[in-house]
């Protein structure tokens, strides 16, 4: 088990711990926060797979502007506080339906892939050579998504905003 | 590295895309009372990328290295899906113009929508489909809630929202997947890819992955048990909308599934047709039989939607190793979607002409229509009929075609048949409910419905369509020939 | 170098802790969160296999898939706003008026 | 199209031993005049004068010239059949004739029918004076002699049978004339069912015979001869011979059949007159003359049934018109009984055959005279029942003059026409069939008796009725007359020793010497006298109690008609009616249809499991709201709660679930 | 387009011109509508009459006026209309009756109004049965045969009686799903077909020719005539698919329940007659017996059914069901004469039971009510004409000789005493022997049923409640429409080569196929 591994699995760790407790935790404030550390994690598993642009994307968007957005809506809502307030009635039934997703994927995954450790030169996912690679292979895609984005600003805005008169 | 870009295959995206920001830029600068000029600019950009699309008929180009390509296929959708758009634009005007809404808006989302379904029969790769998949989406989830002031507006779009971003997560891991086991996004190549023989280790890990995947469009196409969004946001959502969500969003989800299937997994059908036909089986019994309980115009038309879906997804569970019978349950599928979303467009645009007039529509408030408005009554009847699938109308031959695969294919084939003769003989009572209030009943007040002169249009448009196909289907024998995807 | 496996069962944790989440939580913001878990699950997938693949063209996917997902919570985000406005609550499970 | 297809129809007629000459060559216009004044009267009749009786008195008189014309004719030509026709229609391999053949027998039954029609049509007029649908009457007499014309010069099966049934429809629309009354279309319809009853074997029968010959032919003829050369097997012709003898005892109101004639009296008693002496029941007697060939090659069981049907209905009638008030009735069973005489003789053979036709001959004359007589008594009482009547013979002696030859030609007293044609069956009879013989003498002996009493109760004593009885006006007596002398004569046309030109007439093929046998004549005078003179004892004085009471149980069984009536409406016809109708309905409407909802009604049972399953398993969400019945309301509310986190789950437990079946976890 | 090729499109689809010319006209022009009505149907008639006098009497086996040409390459289903011996007689039937209709219609229109739908409907519905009996090629057949769903649906629905939403609706479903399996049937036949080189088809002509060849074996024609067998045996209605019948009729209005037993019921022994027989010997040989059983079942069954009814219509209605038996029975037996049978059966069946409902209309029309304890009697006296008529067509329903009504069920016995020789060969003869006898019981039932129910509406004295009530006798209107039916029953009676003529041949061809 090499260095890389016994790092990831700590981050994994943490990351986990911090996934259960978004959606356990009795406070939404204290959620949110808890979804920082896992997507913070999440973010130093992509350092250690080398993919440092996505790393260093996942901390921004995420860590800088989805959370921010959350914490809003937590606001916004005045959410309340407390088991009763955040879960529903069906934890058992959800429990079993997450357990069995996951069991269905371990197992799927486990013999899919070969365990022997592949000593190959990572590919540097590097802002440069992923933004060569977008503004080659992916201009379409990037376009759509910028109007993809371009409509979710527009719709947010419409729906959130107050109005009185249209 | 650098990709030559075919300017003129994307032509029509681009027209699309520029209309739309100019709606945009144009209702910022209309007064109020103006708003509602968003349509007709919206219309005209329409139109000019429907020109766009008819200049592409015949020709096969292929950009972005692959990723998109313009065949006869992607054409055939494209000329149908901006045609809906013009239907849709035709049908909204005068609801939105009375109603309180943010018009501008509304008709950017749409077309960002359209522009979504303009994108995916072109979007070989699985990074496009995904996109184009969330294009068609994402301003959906928004507009279903678009009557803000109501409730039932908001949770249709809740709801929609949640099941959405779910099945996209669910069909994001199942693509993940994909892309772990074959290195591509291409579909072309996932099919190489996957046609030779796999490690017997990886085998589950695929067909579980194509379950994602197709599970992804399966909420798309509300198919059961996926489906259990629509009749509540179609019912919440403004109607137009759910117009365009039980047609065009729904006709995209089929034609992104067309690729998936017959480009990128043919090699697992033996796999993947049984789970079709569980879908189809499941689907056809409970859309028809749960419609049959509905006294609500608009869920009576999502049930009746889902019903559809059901005999849509009959020919994928046909694929077989035999390359004939694929080509036919192929053109089957498409002639069926092309034909189900006329027939159900025209239903919606008699329920948007009425919905001016009682509020939220239960079948009742059809009671003699005949009398009141007689040319949109006898329309509705023919969509009813139409969609029950009773010749000469086109909806027969809709099933007829389906029908026909599915006894040429044989052993399973004969089961869904059944299945499909059964219920589409229970769906008859349902179907026949509403010209029963309209024609048997007399009605409670007997004021004329002045229906919108565009709405109206759009019925008259869609039941002769209706009519001239039934009687003349070779009609349909003139579209570009429809099984360019399969062999 | 981290085998593949590892990184595997690392994102069916999460991504299966994301569907008890939205089974679970009444909480609309919460049942987000519980879905922004599912789309890293998703992502770190894609990373993993890019390397393992030796390709960028995974990480490019997964930046799509970001991208998507914000714009999905702003969307989100609105609609539950839009609701708690009219409502006074939140909680998906009281959002009923529409059934049958 | 019609002339494309009638044309193929007028070829070339076949001809059997033609002897070129008009009457008997067109004899079939004796059955088209009637047709055509049926069809005039019914057009035009109340728009002519007189209502339109006119046109049938015209056909029929026309007719009855004719077919004398075509007697004469037939004589010359030293009886020779004469058989023609022109097709009808081809159906698969049957080719479908009408036609005509002329014999001896055709020739005497036309005039035997049109003579009586003739007269009755005449007598009509009186009779039915100011009968509101007097016209009507008149179109269906026509029509029903027509009907009774074509069944005698019928050629072939099935032509035959479409006269036989019209018959039935005319009697029907005749007894039930009066249908303001119940009883009179119940009677009308009484007629027609039983008639039917025994015209469906007669069908049968022909299906047998047809189908014997291979579909070949339905001519009689043909037929015939096939059977005398054995080409068909005996075996079907028996059965054959069987089934079509159940057409007689309907129509000729044999035994058990014989039900519906004595109820026929509820039609005006000129239709009686007609029915009963020369169109309906002489049908069946002529039916087994015509195909006797059938019959005596038949094995022999078959002619026995003939004989002691026959002999049944003779007695039993016979001792049934002893019990009688009604006078319509009393012949009525005579009428019977005389039937039974014909169809019980016929079983002796061709002799018995031919006594059989000389005895119908006459009978019918005297019949009909008997009938119209009483009808003229009827009309002038306003009431069927002897005990009502009496002493009628000073205020109408016509009546009563013209009666009373009828009577006594009935009761068989020389020389009257009766006493000829007995005596001819009597002499068959006595060679070697002593049973028959029995039966008849005695039944001669009841008959004599019950016609005297009849005779005493109506003509002679006091007169007991309401009113002051007259004489008939003319068109009725005319009648009367024209037929009392026709009684008197026509017997001498088979009496032996003037040389029974009659038989010579019919029966050229085996011209038979008729000899007057001493003994036998004797014993028939005899016995003739035995039963006048009883009854004269009897009944020379009116009693109000009925001596024929004093017979006790006996006479209850009389009474009673032997309980065949009650037995058939209580035992068959209403079961069939009520319950069973009512029961087949039931079915119909519970079981059948019932399947049919059953669609729903399935669903609605599986409701309520699933129902139930709802209140378990589903949290408050479903609070069953009782409008929406039925399985798919119950499906609708598990699924579509309107919960969308249980979406979600039904989301993912699909794909699990899918996964799990189809990766083959 | 020559006459001989066009002249039978023009004869169907002139009342669907019709149709769509009245729907243009304003509802408020009456008059012009009925006028419409009657010129239309009219004018087709007067064509389909021309194409009796133009169709070649000695030739009818063979196709005449024919037309066959492309319509759906895709599905190699054609336009392939034709007419011969068997189909000409249900052919004029049809226009005969609809033209009746639409002259009836001139006078009475039944609640609520709505003449121009009522007209327009009534001449689509014609079209679609005009077009089954020409119609050569399976699916074109099978849109005729469900384009009659549709506007008789509305008929009963629209102008029916009180229970119509039931009547019509258990009409349609029930109609639908006999013939869904049909459809199979036809697909099966298609992809099981080949003329030559793996061409499928759907032409019947081309179908006879491939299965005389042996191309369908002997399990794939007991399946396949079971499919179809099911969607002809809903609509003839036999028994026990006839439950649909009594309420459709009970609750249609007159030109319906005329058009309903006149025409529509033909469609389904029609189909029997020329696509199930012809197609499928081998099924049909095996089915025969079990057809006949269900004929000879409905024969009796009906008329004890009819002893039970208390409506008048309701009676006529079950009558039909016994009719069709016969009918039923002469096709079992597979033999020439059988055929014949059935089809003057049909054609008589048509025109009297037609009438009948004609009559049952119009004293509906007069008392207000269908009861006959309600009518209780008289109706002779009240209305001599229309008591007349009514009685008239009575007896000859209860096959009468001499009328229509007659031969066929005569000969359909007759036939039956002795069935084919592919049926007798299977030592069935005794068992159709049975069948005759059970039909005869059932004419002595159907001429008590007949006569008793005349005695308890015709005869009688009018009861008070009527004497005051003041009804006219038949119209001039009924008259016109009547007197055609009235002559053709007599001159059918009289004249049965009117019909044998034309049927023969083909029949005759039918019944060599059964060594019959």
């Amino acid at each position: 088990m090499s260095s890389q591994e016994i790092a990831f699995v700590i981050v994994a760790v943490a990351g986990t711990i911090g996934a259960f407790r978004v959606v356990t935790a009795r406070n939404v404030v204290h959620a949110a926060l808890y979804l920082v550390v896992t997507l913070s994690s999440t973010g130093v598993v992509y350092l250690l797979l080398a993919a440092e642009f996505v790393a260093w994307v996942q901390i921004l968007i995420y860590v800088g502007a989805i959370v921010i957005l959350f914490l809003f809506g937590l606001m916004l809502t005045k959410a309340p506080i407390g088991r009763e307030a955040l879960d529903n009635q069906r934890r058992g039934v959800a429990f079993l339906v997450g357990l069995a997703v996951f069991g269905g994927l371990f197992y799927l995954l486990q013999d899919a892939f070969p365990w022997t450790a592949s000593d190959v030169e990572p590919v540097q996912g590097s802002a440069s050579s992923i933004g060569t690679s977008i503004f080659a292979d992916f201009v379409l895609p990037f376009e759509a998504v910028s109007f993809l984005l371009l409509a979710a600003l527009i719709g947010a805005v419409v729906l959130s905003r107050k109005d009185d008169a249209p | 590295m650098n990709q030559s870009v075919d300017i003129t295959a994307i032509l029509p995206e681009i027209i699309l895309s520029g209309t739309l920001v100019l709606v945009l830029v144009a209702d910022a600068f209309l007064a109020p009372k103006r708003k509602w000029f968003a349509m007709p600019i919206a219309f005209v950009g329409v139109v000019a990328a429907l020109i766009a699309t008819l200049t592409l008929i015949g020709d096969e180009r292929v950009t972005f290295g692959g990723m998109y390509v313009v065949d006869d296929f992607a054409v055939l959708f494209k000329t149908f899906f901006l045609s809906v758009a013009l239907i849709v634009l035709m049908m909204s005007l005068r609801y939105f113009r009375e109603g309180r809404f943010y018009q501008g808006e509304f008709y950017f989302l749409l077309l960002t929508s359209f522009l979504g379904c303009v994108m995916m029969p072109s979007s070989r790769d699985l990074l496009m489909l995904f996109i184009s998949l969330e294009l068609v989406s994402a301003p959906g989830f928004l507009i279903a809630a678009f009557r803000k002031a109501d409730p039932r507006s908001n949770e249709a779009g809740i709801k929609f929202f949640l099941i959405g971003v779910l099945s996209t997560a669910v069909m994001l891991y199942g693509m993940s997947l994909v892309y772990g086991l074959t290195g591509t996004l291409n579909l072309v190549e996932i099919g190489q890819a996957l046609s030779v023989a796999l490690p017997a280790e990886q085998e589950p890990l695929v067909l579980a992955a194509i379950l994602l995947v197709v599970a992804g469009f399966a909420f798309k196409v509300s198919a059961v048990p996926f489906q259990f969004w629509a009749p509540d946001t179609y019912e919440g959502a403004p109607v137009p909308v759910a117009a365009f969500l039980a047609t065009a969003s729904k006709a995209a989800g089929f034609a992104g599934l067309l690729q998936l299937m017959f480009v990128a997994f043919p090699a697992q059908h033996e796999f993947w047709a049984p789970i079709f036909a569980t879908l189809s089986i499941l689907t056809m019994v409970i859309g028809n039989f749960v419609a049959l309980q509905q006294r609500q115009i608009v869920r009576l038309l999502a049930y009746s939607s889902i019903a559809q879906a059901g005999y849509m997804l009959l020919p994928f569970a046909l694929v077989s190793a035999d390359p004939t019978v694929n080509a036919s349950a192929f053109a089957a599928a498409v002639t069926y979607i092309l034909i189900y979303s006329i027939m159900t467009l025209g239903a919606f645009a008699v329920v948007v002409a009425m919905s001016r007039d009682a509020s939220s529509l239960q079948i009742s408030d059809f009671a003699g229509l005949s009398r009141r408005a007689p040319v949109l009554a006898i329309a509705m009847t023919v969509f009813m009929i139409s969609l029950a699938g009773i010749p000469p109308l086109a909806g027969f031959w809709a099933k007829f075609l389906v029908f026909r695969v599915a006894i040429e294919r044989g052993d399973i084939g004969i089961v869904l048949a059944i299945v499909m003769l059964i219920t589409s003989v229970v769906s008859l009572y349902y179907y026949l409910a509403v010209p029963r209030q309209m024609l048997f009943v007399e009605p409670e007040r007997e004021r004329r419905l002045s229906a919108p002169a565009l709405v109206t249009a759009v019925t008259v448009l869609a039941m002769v369509a209706i009519v001239a196909v039934g009687f003349w289907p070779e009609l349909l024998a003139h579209f570009p020939p429809l099984a360019t995807l399969v062999e | 170098m981290i085998r593949l496996p590892l990184v595997l069962t690392f994102s069916a944790v999460l991504f299966s802790t994301g569907v008890y989440g939205v089974l679970a939580r009444r909480n609309a913001v919460l049942v987000l969160m519980s879905i922004e878990l599912m789309l890293n699950a998703v992502n770190i997938n894609l990373v993993a296999f890019s390397q393992h693949l030796q390709q960028v063209t995974g990480q490019v996917f997964a930046l799509f898939v970001i991208a998507v997902a914000a714009a999905e919570v702003g969307i989100g985000l609105a609609i539950v706003i839009l609701i708690y406005r009219n409502r006074e609550t939140i909680n998906v499970d009281e959002v009923n008026l529409l059934k049958w | 199209m019609v002339a494309a297809i009638l044309l193929q129809g007028e070829e070339a007629a076949e001809h059997v031993a033609a002897a070129p000459n008009w009457f008997v060559e067109n004899a079939w216009l004796v059955v088209l005049l009637p047709m055509i004044s049926a069809a005039l009267t019914l057009f035009v009749g109340k728009r002519t004068p007189g209502k339109g009786s006119v046109y049938g008195i015209a056909a029929v008189g026309a007719s009855l010239i004719l077919s004398l014309g075509v007697l004469w004719q037939f004589v010359q030509n030293g009886g020779a059949t004469y058989e023609s026709s022109v097709d009808w229609f081809q159906i698969g391999p049957l080719h479908m004739e009408v036609g005509q053949l002329v014999d001896g027998l055709t020739a005497v039954m036309m005039i035997v029918v049109t003579a009586v029609s003739l007269a009755v049509h005449v007598y009509s007029i009186g009779y039915m004076h100011g009968d509101q649908r007097f016209t009507w009457f008149f179109v269906v007499l026509s029509l029903f002699t027509a009907a009774m014309l074509n069944v005698v010069i019928a050629n072939n099966l099935f032509q035959l049978l479409v006269g036989w049934e019209i018959m039935g429809v005319c009697s029907y629309l005749l007894i039930g004339h009066w249908w303001e009354e119940h009883v009179n279309s119940s009677s009308a319809i009484k007629a027609f069912i039983t008639t039917r009853i025994g015209d469906v074997p007669f069908m049968f029968g022909i299906f047998v015979l047809v189908a014997a010959t291979g579909f070949e032919t339905t001519n009689i003829r043909e037929i015939g001869e096939l059977v005398a050369g054995g080409e068909l097997a005996v075996g079907l012709v028996s059965i054959s011979a069987l089934l079509l003898f159940g057409g007689t005892i309907g129509k000729s109101a044999q035994f058990p059949l014989h039900v519906w004639l004595p109820d026929a009296m509820a039609g005006p008693t000129p239709v009686s007159a007609l029915i009963h002496a020369a169109t309906m029941v002489a049908a069946g007697v002529y039916l087994v003359g015509r195909l006797f060939e059938i019959f005596v090659h038949a094995e022999a069981y078959v002619l026995q049934v003939v004989g002691v049907v026959g002999g049944i209905t003779m007695l039993g009638a016979g001792l049934l018109g002893l019990v009688q008030d009604d006078i319509k009735r009393v012949l009525a069973y005579s009428t019977v009984s005389q039937l039974g005489y014909m169809v019980a003789i016929m079983s002796i053979g061709p002799i018995g055959r031919d006594a059989a036709f000389f005895h119908l001959f006459t009978h019918a004359f005297f019949k009909a005279l008997l009938f119209l007589g009483s009808g003229s008594v009827i009309h002038a009482c306003h009431t069927n029942n002897m005990s009502e009547m009496g002493g009628l013979r000073k205020p109408m002696p016509v009546t009563f003059w013209t009666f009373l030859i009828g009577a006594g030609a009935l009761a068989g007293i020389p020389p009257l026409a009766g006493f000829w044609s007995k005596d001819e069956l009597l002499v068959g009879a006595s060679e070697g069939h002593e049973v028959l013989f029995v039966v008849m003498v005695l039944t001669a002996v009841v008959t004599a008796f019950y016609t005297t009493r009849m005779v005493m109760q109506t003509f002679f004593g006091a007169y007991r009725g309401h009113g002051h009885p007259h004489e008939s006006p003319l068109s009725m007596t005319g009648p009367l007359v024209a037929l009392a002398t026709a009684t008197l004569f026509v017997g001498w046309l088979g009496a032996g020793p003037v040389g029974a030109a009659f038989f010579d007439w019919v029966f050229f093929e085996e011209p038979e010497a008729v000899h007057l046998v001493a003994w036998v004549a004797t014993l028939s005078i005899g016995v003739a006298l035995l039963g006048v003179i009883a009854g004269f004892a009897v009944y020379r004085r009116w009693r109000d109690r009925d001596p024929i009471r004093s017979l006790g149980p006996v006479y209850t069984l009389l009474e009673n008609k032997y309980y065949l009536d009650d037995i058939y409406w209580k035992g068959i016809i209403r079961p069939i009616r009520d319950p069973i109708a009512a029961a087949v309905y039931w079915f119909d409407q519970n079981v059948l249809d019932g399947v049919v909802n059953g669609a729903a009604g399935v669903t609605k049972g599986s409701a309520k499991v699933v129902n139930a399953f709802d209140q378990k398993v589903i949290d408050g969400a479903v609070n069953g709201s009782a409008n929406l019945a039925g399985f798919t309301g119950g499906l609708l509310r598990y699924i579509q709660s309107g919960n969308v986190q249980r979406y979600a789950a039904f989301l993912f437990a699909g794909v699990v679930v899918l996964a799990i079946i189809f990766t083959r976890i | 387009m020559t006459w001989e090729n066009s002249a039978i499109t023009i004869a169907t689809f002139l009342p669907l011109v019709g149709a769509l010319v009245i729907a243009l006209i304003p509802r408020e022009k009456e008059q012009a509508v009925r006028a419409l009505g009657i010129v239309f149907s009219g004018a087709a008639l007067i064509v389909a009459i021309m194409i009796a006098g133009g169709f070649d009497y000695d030739a009818g086996t063979e196709l005449q006026f024919q037309l066959d040409t492309r319509w759906i390459p895709a599905i190699n289903a054609r336009y392939h209309v034709g007419i011969d011996g068997i189909s000409l007689p249900l052919f004029l039937l049809t226009f005969v009756l609809s033209f009746l209709c639409a002259i009836y219609t001139w006078r009475f229109v039944p609640k609520p109004g709505k003449t121009k739908a009522f007209l327009a409907l009534m001449l689509l519905l014609e079209t679609g049965m005009a077009g089954t009996f020409i119609a050569f090629d399976l699916i074109l057949f099978f849109i005729f045969w469900e384009l009659v769903l549709v506007p008789m649906y509305f008929l009963i629905g629209i102008w029916g009686s009180e229970n119509r939403e039931y009547a019509s609706i258990k009409f349609f479903l029930y109609t639908l799903f006999g013939s869904v399996f049909m459809l199979l049937g036809f697909l099966a036949m298609y992809f099981n077909s080949d003329i030559g080189s793996g061409v499928h088809t759907f032409d019947i002509v081309a179908l006879q020719g491939f299965a005389a060849s042996g191309g369908f074996s002997d399990t794939f024609q007991l399946v396949v005539f079971g499919a179809v067998g099911l969607g002809f045996a809903v609509k003839v209605p036999m028994w026990p698919f006839h439950t649909w019948l009594p309420d459709a009729h009970t609750e249609a209005p007159t030109i319906g329940s005329v058009l309903l037993a006149g025409v529509m019921l033909k469609m389904g022994t029609y189909g029997f007659v020329r696509i199930a027989l012809p197609v499928l010997p081998y099924g049909a040989e095996k089915y025969a017996p079990w057809i006949g059983l269900l004929a000879a079942i409905a024969i009796v069954y009906a008329a004890l059914a009819c002893l039970a009814q208390k409506d008048l219509k309701r009676l006529i209605a079950f009558s039909s069901v016994g009719h069709m038996g016969f009918v039923m029975l002469g096709i079992a037996t597979l033999t020439t004469i059988g055929i014949n049978a059935a089809i003057f059966g049909m054609v008589a069946h048509g025109i009297i039971t037609g009438m009948l409902f004609f009559c049952v209309g119009s004293v509906y029309d007069r008392y207000h009510t269908r009861q006959m304890a309600d009518i209780g009697g008289g109706l002779m006296q009240k209305l001599p004409y229309l008591g007349g008529v009514f009685a008239f067509v009575a007896i000859a329903s209860l096959g009468l000789p001499g009328l229509a009504g007659f031969w066929g069920e005569v000969m359909a016995l007759l036939s039956s005493y002795e069935p084919a020789a592919v049926l007798s060969d299977a030592g069935l003869t005794t068992v159709f022997r049975v069948f005759m006898v059970l039909g005869g019981i059932g004419t002595i039932l159907t001429a008590g049923y007949f006569l008793w129910m005349l005695q308890r509406v015709n005869m009688g004295s009018t009861p008070e409640k009527w004497k005051r009530e003041v009804f006219p006798d038949v119209v001039a209107v009924e008259w016109v429409s009547w007197t055609p039916l009235l002559l053709a029953t007599v001159a059918l009676g009289l004249f049965p080569r009117l019909l044998f003529g034309v049927t023969q041949e083909g029949a005759d061809a039918l019944g060599r196929l059964f060594g019959g």
